[in-house]
């Protein structure tokens, strides 16, 4: 069970507490109607998925309630850094 | 290839099993092949296969980074079965079915495939409902399939508590007779060794580092550790990987690989006589021929390739396994395992050919994959042969996220109401 | 000497004899004793058989490494344990144990016939036959396999025990309380952290129990430990596996060895999280590999040194050490001072330490250097031994009744390879040790390779005369894996260590490889004519040792297992009669039998109540977010198909939610209170998702708009009443509300009282007749429906359960999301597109609608379906054709989603999603079923008053 | 007439002894969940002080995050609806009940299930957590009295839950 650092609480809280988001960073367009169909897919569907480095969204779903960024080692599997949602991409 | 059987078994015991011959070959890679398929599972290396054996492209390579079947192929539970709801997917698993059907005479290998009958347990009414659509559509499909009444379920599997008071009574059950497991290793083994009797080369430890296309964009080869191998075609069978593959070739894919877990128990005496699946309690079990209870668990929630999974996700399992199977809490858990599953938006397969002229992809079976090896390896193989994708495996193709012909299973299974 | 039990010697209390029986038989040991110990104290050598071969087998080791004693345990119904180490079992009154893998009996075993015909069962052999002819798979060779297969035979009752299970925290965990982790916990006495200190022994010490001479130290730390507030000691308890972040798991057993085991758990699962980790695990003493080393009567220096210091058994009268680390003579020369007769010691190195020579001298111990074991007498106990000079030279025999091994140790590293922790291979222990941490943890003491054994060399098979091919040398002892099998394997072309392990099954025994792994490595290496480190070393995955599953599950048993959740209404629903059923976590009543209905009879009778008077049904599960602020139409404008903006306070609609992908996911009524609040139902399944669904967008995709979400499922109470005297029921009980249909028609709400209760009363219906949803405070929930209850009598007022409520709404075509859709349904495909705003630029899900196969014809769509036969009944889920008379696989073109008896129409009635569906009205289609085919007509989805005149009644 | 009415609880009345803890059901309280962008303009509106940290509870009210507050006041307690304003007042009183357990041994009983480690936790703390499976909001009022709030109908679950654990 992971330990995840909330950046709201400020706290290292087990990963029970915590809902996965996928991945970070991947806005809504403002008016998807503008978009071809390939533009949307990439919006719905297409995912980095690397070895590594990966910005995923988490939300402190039993605790602050908030969502917020991260950057995990998917090899590791260990938290580079979280930080609250809104804020640049790291 | 020396033949396996009994009386070869026996001629070379009297000499003491020292003129066994090497399985397959450790091969050096070759400056050039017609084919190359990336990924030494059992689908790569059953593609390999195929290619020699059906479609007549000796020339190719398997090439793998680590050891052969080290990846799914050895890491999952072996549960074979093609009771699945849309024609898209029966017809594929079905196809799958088929051939291992006479797969252990046609390798002369004995993969062990076991025709235990896959029994998938409805809890609730929304289960019965969407299994007897199952067994509806599978019948008019020529797939088997039939319901049983919790008494029948019973008498299938007697360790099975049908306690109507149980937080999750048993309401009946779809059971495939056809269903069942093989030997995970042997598969990946017995391909192996057929395929290099065909003159298929088999490189291990040996990762792929990239891959070169021309200025047409086509494919002109990989390059691996050992060195750039040119091919006009290129077929990847990388499983949780695949991403990184595809992004080797400049293309994006629909996908996230997620950690699975998987447990064996101590080995008993043959007490479980099937394979038993429930999704709603999120549990299925079946027992091995060496008397291990095989036990599958859920993925953990995060994208990972860590191969390390969490205790609580094996605390949910075995609960639910006791609470389906009470007379297994004394049972202990001897080994357990993580795998690296790849998924895709509507959780069906993505097989066939790419943007990239050349380059063919089988990926994202999540945690289906074993079943459909002999099948999703004639598929691939076909059409790397034919450069367009056999009608089984045509609708499993990129366009359907662009289009929105998903063919999702798990939707169709819908949500409690 | 009594037996083989020396007296003074061991910890074992002499003066508490402690009777138990093993295969039938009455023996005696003493507290303190293992089922081992008071075994082989009573000269017993045969436990047990081995997994293929089934030879006879007796203790290899002295804990948790033993391969070979496995016993099943025996105490009452349900409580039978298969496969459990005779080494680990703590002997108490009573204590019945059983060997296993035998039949007729542990001395004579008919399996063992496969020991004879060996030859013809080499690793893999299943993969090279079986095959012909192919029939016989299924009908013969298989079940034969399976017959032969595993070890101890299955559970058949119930485990009645309770299992508990509890996280912990600390700053400092120790895994493994020898000389090192006691070190270890007393640097830490007297500090502020937080120590937990973990054995899987009964009482700390690990190797210190079998060295008298540090026992006033231990005794001393002992003391000292207990002492200290700040440490927590855990015996009987086992790590089993190192998670992520320093998460381990323990399970500590609590009454497997008393004799009166209480009604307390059995075991207790412990999660801990840990500051630090400190593993100090010691490590295991190998075998040696050479023919006969699995006769009864072989077994580990170490192990019989801990069976004579520790437990004051002698493992023989006349023993002999096979070495080639210095640890076993030690180890003999300790027993010799204790008493032992040690008739010679083997080393297979030509020279070793002068000391060693002079203390065996001093002992008067022949001594044997340069030279190997070649072979072992006796089958159920060692006879006596040959040995020869390594040149095959010099061959004697020696009479002995036990054979000790000392072939070097393996640094117990299980929990740091969990960890993933990197491991570096040291030549000169001839094992792999702990390199770089991945996580907060170090190891000490003889799990990081540091001890005081001496040195030794690294043999992988001892030198024999015999050709290496025709003898039988185990180095996997549980599964009968040989020397001669791994040579196999290699010369198969299996390079990788995984593979020679999953060809031979070398390492897959219960015992984990604890002793098997580094010689299958050694020997595969020595094959491979490649470096250890080329080959590699199989990671080892939790757990340490088997672990039981009941423990693992911990509390989560039975009513614990998982939370069923019940409405305010649910015990009304319970004294009444109600059959339920399970809805995601809650049972909702299903329908309520009179007498002896059955549910066709019961469903049809609520169902006619319910059109011709007035039914009550309990709805509170339905989900319900408040949703409130400025910005709050706006964002359920952009959530919903609907438009929201124009919605007056005191008016409902009907909300329909996509996923982004522009499939249909929940839908529900919303009302809105005021200007900045509305309250909004979900289905019962889609509560939580559709919430965290609106959450996500509007923390991360819409931030800038005020307005919050607050689930109020359980906040309310809801009580359905429906039927055409609905508002005759409950006129009498509201005084603040207008209920005549001008003042407040269908799809409204108003705030007032019920009984005196603040009430949220909405006309809404989901049954097609007037009808109330009468939203309560929860804790009045029950009082106010038997409230209106009573106020129905008179009007012949029904409860009614899900099943009435979903015939009803087929009646009338309303959906049931989840059923009449699958997550592939778009508005279009299921005719509400009506519910889709068309002025609205944007929703969640639009863009996709527009996709080409959403738009493309041909697609599924929501019909009704009556059957020619009106008393023929459809099967959900049954599957439509056109022509009936085609070869299977069948051209399918969709499926009943739902189909009930309607007792309204006096007919049946279906609902189904048919390729091109709403171009085929009144086209005739086929339901192929087993036997017969149906014919039924495409008709609209509402059977019951299309003009839904009986809603604004 | 209301108060003539049966008000139900879905816990069982009386007191469950553990290993050093007591558990017990908590009186009926007001229970309103309060959110806000700027938490000074919540705290004029109801006229109530909040605490500033994430975590802190004083006077009956929980900050549980940057923009959600939890009251947990005496039933007869009402705070007003906040028409109009830019917040969200939803009075959840019977959403949950509250579930105490005190005594030396509370910690340790509500570890049993909790992830959390309440040796860290200081009285006039309050988080949401888990239960095992089941949420809940866990209130330290004193170093030995811990009050949980569980949604009602977990709350019997929970109630046997914390009954059983320490059967050890």
């Amino acid at each position: 069970m992971l330990l995840i650092h909330c950046p709201y609480c400020d706290e290292k809280r087990p990963e029970i507490e915590f809902a996965y988001g996928g991945e970070a960073h991947i806005a809504r367009p403002h008016d998807p109607s503008t978009l071809n169909d390939e533009e949307w897919e990439g919006h719905l569907f297409i995912r980095s998925n690397p070895r590594g480095r990966h910005h995923e969204r988490w939300r402190h779903i039993h605790g602050c309630g908030r969502f917020f960024n991260a950057v995990r080692d998917t090899v590791t599997d260990k938290f580079e850094t979280t930080y609250k949602a809104g804020e640049p991409r790291r | 290839m020396t033949r396996f059987n009994a009386f070869n078994l026996f001629a070379k015991a009297l000499g003491g099993h020292k003129s066994w011959p090497e399985q397959w070959p450790d091969a050096r890679p070759k400056p050039f092949y017609d084919a190359i398929i990336v990924g030494g599972g059992g689908h790569g290396l059953g593609a390999a296969y195929y290619l020699a054996k059906k479609y007549g492209i000796r020339n190719v390579a398997v090439i793998e980074k680590g050891w052969l079947g080290g990846g799914n192929t050895g890491r999952n539970t072996t549960i074979i079965r093609s009771n699945y709801l849309y024609d898209e997917s029966a017809h594929l698993y079905d196809h799958a079915v088929k051939l291992w059907d006479g797969l252990s005479q046609e390798l002369n290998y004995n993969t062990m495939y076991s025709k235990r009958g896959v029994m998938m347990l409805a809890h609730n009414v929304h289960d019965v409902q969407s299994f007897k659509r199952h067994i509806h559509a599978n019948r008019l499909n020529g797939v088997d399939n039939e319901w049983l009444t919790p008494e029948e379920a019973k008498a299938y599997c007697p360790p099975l508590s049908i306690d109507p008071g149980a937080r999750y009574p048993v309401l009946g059950a779809a059971l495939q007779r056809r269903g069942g497991t093989a030997r995970h290793d042997t598969v990946a083994w017995g391909y192996a060794r057929a395929a290099a009797a065909l003159g298929v080369d088999i490189i291990q430890n040996c990762a792929v580092t990239g891959i070169r296309r021309g200025p047409s964009g086509a494919i002109e080869g990989v390059e691996t550790e050992r060195g750039f191998i040119a091919a006009p075609k290129v077929g990847v069978s990388a499983a949780g990987n695949s991403s990184v593959i595809m992004q080797m070739a400049g293309l994006q894919f629909p996908l996230e690989s997620y950690p699975l877990q998987a447990l064996v128990s101590e080995p008993i005496k043959p007490v479980f006589p099937c394979v038993v699946m429930s999704n709603t309690v999120h549990a299925y079990m079946s027992q091995s021929d060496k008397g291990e209870l095989v036990i599958g668990a859920g993925t953990d929630q995060y994208v990972s390739y860590s191969q390390r999974g969490a205790l609580h996700i094996i605390e949910h399992t075995v609960a639910a396994i006791c609470e389906i199977f009470p007379i297994f809490r004394r049972m202990r858990m001897l080994r357990s395992w993580g795998g690296v599953v790849d998924v895709t938006p509507d959780r069906s397969p993505i097989l066939g050919k790419t943007p990239v002229p050349g380059l063919y992809v089988n990926c994202g079976w999540g945690t289906g994959g074993f079943k459909a090896t002999p099948g999703a390896a004639d598929l691939l193989a076909y059409t790397i042969a034919r450069d367009e994708p056999h009608p089984i495996n045509a609708p499993f193709n990129l366009d359907r996220f662009r289009n929105g012909r998903l063919i999702d299973e798990a939707a169709a299974a819908a949500v409690a109401h | 000497m009594s037996g083989y039990r020396m007296e003074g010697a061991g910890r074992p209390d002499r003066s508490q004899p402690v009777r138990f029986s093993f295969d039938g038989e009455s023996y005696q040991g003493y507290a303190g004793d293992t089922l081992a110990s008071a075994l082989l104290a009573q000269g017993v050598t045969l436990f047990g058989r081995s997994f293929k071969y089934h030879r006879p087998r007796g203790v290899l080791g002295a804990g948790v490494e033993e391969p070979n004693a496995l016993v099943s345990v025996i105490r009452g119904p349900g409580r039978f344990t298969p496969n459990v180490r005779a080494t680990s079992v703590e002997i108490y009154e009573g204590l019945e144990a059983v060997s296993q893998n035998r039949w007729p009996s542990l001395k004579t075993d008919v399996g063992s016939i496969t020991d004879r015909l060996g030859m013809f069962f080499p690793a893999g052999f299943y993969n090279k036959t079986f095959m012909w002819p192919r029939s016989f798979w299924e009908k013969v060779y298989e079940p034969a396999i399976r017959r032969v297969a595993g070890l101890g035979d299955a559970p058949t009752e119930i485990d009645p025990d309770r299992y508990a299970a509890t996280y912990a925290h600390c700053d400092l965990l120790i895994v493994g309380a020898g000389p090192a982790g006691i070190d270890a916990a007393l640097e830490a006495t007297g500090t502020r952290k937080r120590v937990i200190l973990i054995d899987e022994q009964n009482e700390l010490g690990g190797g210190a129990l079998s060295d008298p001479a540090l026992n006033p130290w231990l005794e001393a730390s002992v003391r000292d430990l207990r002492a200290a507030p700040n440490v927590q000691i855990l015996t009987r308890c086992t790590a089993f596996g190192f998670y992520h972040d320093n998460f381990v798991g323990a399970v500590e057993r609590l009454t497997e060895h008393r004799a009166d085991i209480g009604d307390g758990p059995r075991e207790k699962l412990w999660r801990i999280r840990a500051g630090e980790v400190v593993l100090a695990q010691g490590a295991i003493e190998r075998p040696l590999v050479f023919e006969g080393n699995d006769t009864p009567g072989v077994m580990l220096a170490s192990a019989a040194r801990a069976w004579l210091l520790r437990y004051g058994v002698a493992v023989g009268r006349k023993v002999v050490l096979m070495a080639s680390h210095d640890s076993g003579w030690r180890d003999v020369f300790a027993m010799a001072k204790a008493g032992m007769s040690v008739a010679a010691i083997v080393d297979v190195r030509g020279t070793v330490d002068q000391a060693l020579l002079d203390s065996a001298a001093q002992l008067g111990i022949t001594v044997h250097l340069g030279s190997s074991v070649i072979g072992v007498s006796g089958r159920h106990a060692v006879s006596g031994i040959e040995v020869a000079a390594n040149d095959g030279g010099n061959r004697r025999k020696i009479a002995c009744d036990a054979l000790l091994m000392a072939g070097g140790w393996t640094p117990t590293i299980h929990l740091w390879s969990h960890s993933k922790g990197t491991i570096a291979w040291r030549d000169d222990l001839g094992a792999y040790v702990p390199d770089k941490p991945n996580e907060n943890v170090r190891c000490v003491g003889a799990c990081a390779g540091k001890w005081d054994f001496g040195s030794g060399v690294v043999v992988p098979a001892l030198p024999t005369p015999r050709d290496p091919t025709r003898i039988k040398a185990f180095v996997d002892f549980q599964n009968d894996v040989t020397a001669k099998d791994i040579g196999l394997a290699v010369r198969e072309g299996f390079r990788s260590i995984e593979h020679v392990k999953r060809y031979t099954t070398n390492g897959m025994a219960t015992d984990q490889g604890k002793t098997s792994n580094l010689n299958g490595l050694q020997l595969a290496s020595t094959a491979l004519g490649r470096a250890v480190t080329e080959v590699g070393l199989t990671t080892f995955r939790p757990p340490y040792t088997p672990q039981t599953f009941g423990a693992l599950a911990g509390r989560a048993k039975d009513a614990l297992f998982q939370p069923t959740r019940k409405t305010a209404i649910d015990g009304w629903a319970e004294e009444n009669g109600a059959v339920y059923e399970p809805v995601a976590q809650w049972r909702r009543a299903r329908y309520f039998p009179r007498g002896s209905e059955d549910m066709h009879a019961a469903v049809n009778r609520e169902c006619l109540a319910v059109r011709e008077g007035v039914g009550i049904f309990d709805a509170s599960t339905l989900g319900k977010i408040e949703v409130v602020g400025p910005d709050a139409a706006e964002f359920l404008n952009r959530m919903y198909t609907n438009p929201w903006k124009q919605l007056q306070p005191g008016r409902c609609r009907y909300g329909l939610l996509l996923k982004e992908d522009g499939f249909i996911t929940d839908d529900g009524v919303a009302g809105r209170i005021t200007d900045d609040r509305f309250h909004v139902t979900t289905t019962t399944g889609g509560a939580a998702r559709v919430l965290n669904m609106m959450e996500d967008y509007l923390q991360t995709e819409w931030p800038d708009l005020d307005v919050w979400l607050t689930s109020t499922t359980e906040q309310w109470s809801v009580i359905a009443l429906q039927g055409p005297r609905a508002r005759d029921v409950i006129a009498p009980l509201v005084d603040d509300i207008d209920l005549s249909a001008e003042a407040f028609p269908h799809m409204a709400v108003r705030l007032g009282h019920i009984c005196g209760v603040p009430t949220r009363l909405f006309r809404v219906s989901f049954t097609g007749e007037l009808g109330f949803e009468i939203n309560v405070p929860a804790q009045y929930g029950r009082a106010i429906w038997e409230r209106v209850f009573e106020a129905g009598r008179p009007h012949g007022i029904t409860p009614y359960g899900t099943e009435t409520m979903h015939v009803l709404r087929a009646e009338k075509g309303y959906i049931i999301v989840g059923q009449d859709t699958d997550g592939t349904v778009t508005p279009m495909d299921a005719g509400i597109d009506w519910a889709i705003g068309k002025k609205k630029p944007d929703f969640v899900g639009k863009r996709s609608l527009s996709r080409p196969d959403i738009v493309a014809p041909g697609r599924k769509h929501l019909v009704g379906l009556l059957t020619e036969d009106p008393d023929v009944v459809l099967d959900e889920g049954a599957q439509i054709v056109a022509d009936p008379s085609q070869a299977v696989p069948m051209t399918m073109l969709g499926h009943v989603t739902s189909s009930y008896w309607s007792a309204s129409l006096g007919r049946s009635i279906a609902m189904a999603l048919v390729a091109g569906g709403h171009e085929r009205m009144g086209e005739t289609l086929h339901i192929p079923m087993p036997g017969t085919t149906h014919r039924a007509v495409v008709t609209g989805t509402i059977f019951f008053d299309p003009e839904g005149s009986r809603l604004n009644g | 007439m209301a108060d003539s009415l049966h008000r139900a609880s879905p816990l069982p009345g009386g007191t469950v002894t553990l290993e050093g803890a007591t558990l017990s059901a908590a009186p009926e309280m007001g229970r309103y969940s309060l959110r806000a962008r700027d938490p000074a303009a919540l705290a004029a509106l109801i006229g109530r002080e909040l605490p500033d940290a994430i975590g802190a509870c004083s006077g009956g009210i929980a900050r549980l995050g940057p923009d959600e507050f939890y009251a947990l006041l005496p039933a007869q307690d009402a705070l007003p609806s906040g028409e109009g304003g830019p917040v969200s007042i939803v009075d959840v009183s019977a959403r949950a009940v509250g579930i105490v357990v005190e005594g030396a041994g509370a910690a340790r009983a509500i570890m049993a299930g909790c992830p959390l480690d309440l040796d860290r936790m200081q009285p006039g703390r309050a988080t949401r957590t888990v239960f095992e499976g089941v949420e809940i909001l866990l209130v330290r009022e004193t170093e030995t009295r811990f009050q949980i709030d569980v949604w009602r109908s977990f709350a019997s679950w929970l109630w046997r839950s914390l009954a059983g654990v320490n059967a050890a």
